[in-house]
């Protein structure tokens, strides 16, 4: 059971594409995309949306935990918000990383692999800004 | 200043506010992109139209909740899910804080108004991390809040309070003009932000007056 | 006439779709996706081709010159290899950013959308990783 | 060791070399690909099995340039826009630096062959920046230029010189096995990268090997 990663981003195309470019070194880790938002006939947009990142958290967590990436500021605004939203006992495994996203992801994909938790998932990603 | 109204503001009022908000977001929208296509990515207006859509849209789906605090928090995580943009967990956050201040009240006194309002700034505050003069919304709620108490502490009615946070957010988002964005989108453009209004401080503004004309369409 | 980018990804989405969030702030800059490879079939494939960098940093140039933004470790291999077939003239005026991909891509469009110059774009893009 | 071999090679080689290791990385795709899965991304094997078929399709198709270094020149280019990994800039680079080190040269010696052996592991290093015992192709490449060096240096014919050269990578390639990766992706494992084959190394001996038994084929 490893920690699974939610990729919040404006765009669906980012965050589908980060999901497939870290399932390459980390297939057994939960990785959910959770991009863009859509208009009432389904229309793609660029932005973000609290219902995908709740949604998502609770596809990506398999009990093992969940962290969080993000793209810009609004997106990490859509992501504390969601971790207001989640019920107490995920609470504490689920984590919001300040990392670089493409970057941040596949390092903390590869860490998830390995049957890390969380914390060390998260510190994974946000190592990942100096490594570049 | 709405002269006559009425002592306490109910459900109803909570349900006007978020309709003429719909109807006011969408008059303005192009103005509002417009405004964002200077400093940002030319969306608010159209973010806040089919948020505030999506919102008036629960309100015609079926029998809204009784309590004004119910329906704030119905709107609140309509906005989360609809507006995309920075305003959607902004305004949203703002509106749970508000329902939050209520709790089960279903008479809105004067001082009730300036509590809600209080705690929707908070909450933009606690969401965005922005400070006054960072040219952002909080820079049109900030001063309706002070306003808001300063009324009620002063006996006004629920109208005159929301009248006075009306305007003091208008005049607070036409301050914004000169000053260099920190927080959002606008920051990027570092000191290029400044001579432009902001736009989230302009909608602001537009959603603080509908509240003031809910309340007078409602005595 | 504006600065250039060019968005090298292992992942035509996560490049596509880093041009769209880009664009939206930055509607007079070139912004072109140089994201993954097909194999013979045209099947799209993970990875990065230095045929799609060249094509692209072309594009990209409209004289004002192009910054290169990159994703993991062989995208920049790629990138620096583009840089040594650009020809001589070209070469004066294209830079590779050592940024965090969406993050440096955004703040790099800003500032190319004002008129800046490689250089000061580039700047813009690899203090992205910095301002996260 | 190749007895009674030829004492230079031509453009000949250079295609046989390209053809035999387009046939090898295809015959040991899936343990390129099940050595890439433990510290990578498990493509190294589809990576070279796809850019050595594009070389050979280029050979096929009419007539190929003239000289070693062309057809050299002509294969790194072909990989460096169809491999997709990091194998595609490191192995383009090794063979655009061949072909460099042999301008015009129409004919092979031992010397030469040890010089463009010399130039393409230059010009990994330069791209990929690993020094030894990173635990990348280097390992493979540094001793491999070692030895054929040191076999042309004491009169080697170039078969021999070639075969130095691959028993060295060779041993080289199984010597990564206890080495932290500390470049490409096996790097983001950390400790866990230890107790595993380079696939890198493991492909550059079987190039070096395909170069030995190319130069054999051609006596
Ligand atoms: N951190 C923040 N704190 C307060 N307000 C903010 C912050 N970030 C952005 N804003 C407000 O949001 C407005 C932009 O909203 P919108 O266009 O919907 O979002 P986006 O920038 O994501 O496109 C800005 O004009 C500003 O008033
Ligand atoms: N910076 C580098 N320097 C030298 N060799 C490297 C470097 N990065 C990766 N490699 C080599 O490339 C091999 C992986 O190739 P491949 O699987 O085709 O690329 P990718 O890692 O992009 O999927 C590694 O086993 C290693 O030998
Ligand atoms: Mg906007
Ligand atoms: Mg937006
Ligand atoms: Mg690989
Ligand atoms: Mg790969």
């Amino acid at each position: 059971m490893n920690v699974g990663l939610v990729i919040v981003s404006h765009s669906s195309k980012i965050a589908e594409g980060v999901c497939d470019l870290a399932r390459e070194m980390a297939a057994d880790v939960p990785l959910v995309a959770a991009g863009g938002l859509e208009d009432d006939s389904g229309v793609p947009l660029i932005g973000t949306s609290l219902e995908k990142v709740l949604e998502a958290t609770s596809t990506a967590d398999q009990g093992a935990g969940v962290v969080l990436l993000t793209d810009l500021g609004s997106a990490v605004m859509t992501a504390e918000m969601a971790l207001e939203f989640i019920d107490s006992d995920q609470r504490s495994r689920v984590r919001l990383a300040r990392a670089a996203l493409v970057e941040g992801a596949v390092a903390a994909a590869v860490e998830a692999q390995s049957g890390a938790d969380v914390d060390a998932v998260t510190r994974a990603a946000e190592a990942a800004i100096v490594a570049l | 200043m709405v002269e006559g109204s009425t002592s306490t503001l109910t459900t109803d009022w909570v349900v006007a506010w978020l309709r003429e908000s719909a109807r006011v977001v969408s008059e303005q929208r192009q103005y509002l992109i417009d405004l964002d296509r200077a400093i940002g990515d030319a969306d608010h207006g159209e973010n806040l139209d089919r948020g505030f859509t999506a919102v008036v849209k629960k309100l015609d789906d079926g029998d809204h909740p009784a309590t004004p605090g119910a329906v704030l928090k119905l709107a609140a995580m309509t906005l989360m899910s609809s507006v995309g943009g920075a305003a959607g967990p902004l305004y949203g956050t703002a509106l749970l804080r508000a329902a939050t201040s209520l709790g089960d009240t279903e008479l809105i006194g004067p001082n009730e108004v300036a509590g809600l309002l209080t705690a929707a700034r908070d909450g933009i505050v606690a969401r965005g991390k922005a400070e006054s003069g960072d040219k952002t919304m909080v820079d049109a709620w900030t001063p309706a809040v002070e306003a808001a108490g300063t009324a009620a502490m002063a006996g006004a009615s629920v109208a005159e309070v929301l009248a006075a946070a009306a305007n003091a957010a208008n005049a607070g988002a036409a301050a914004t003009e000169p000053l260099i964005a920190r927080k959002g989108r606008a920051s990027y453009l570092g000191e290029r932000s400044a001579g432009h209004l902001d736009p989230g401080a302009v909608s602001s503004g537009l959603i603080l007056q509908a509240a003031v004309d809910a309340a007078g369409a409602q005595e």
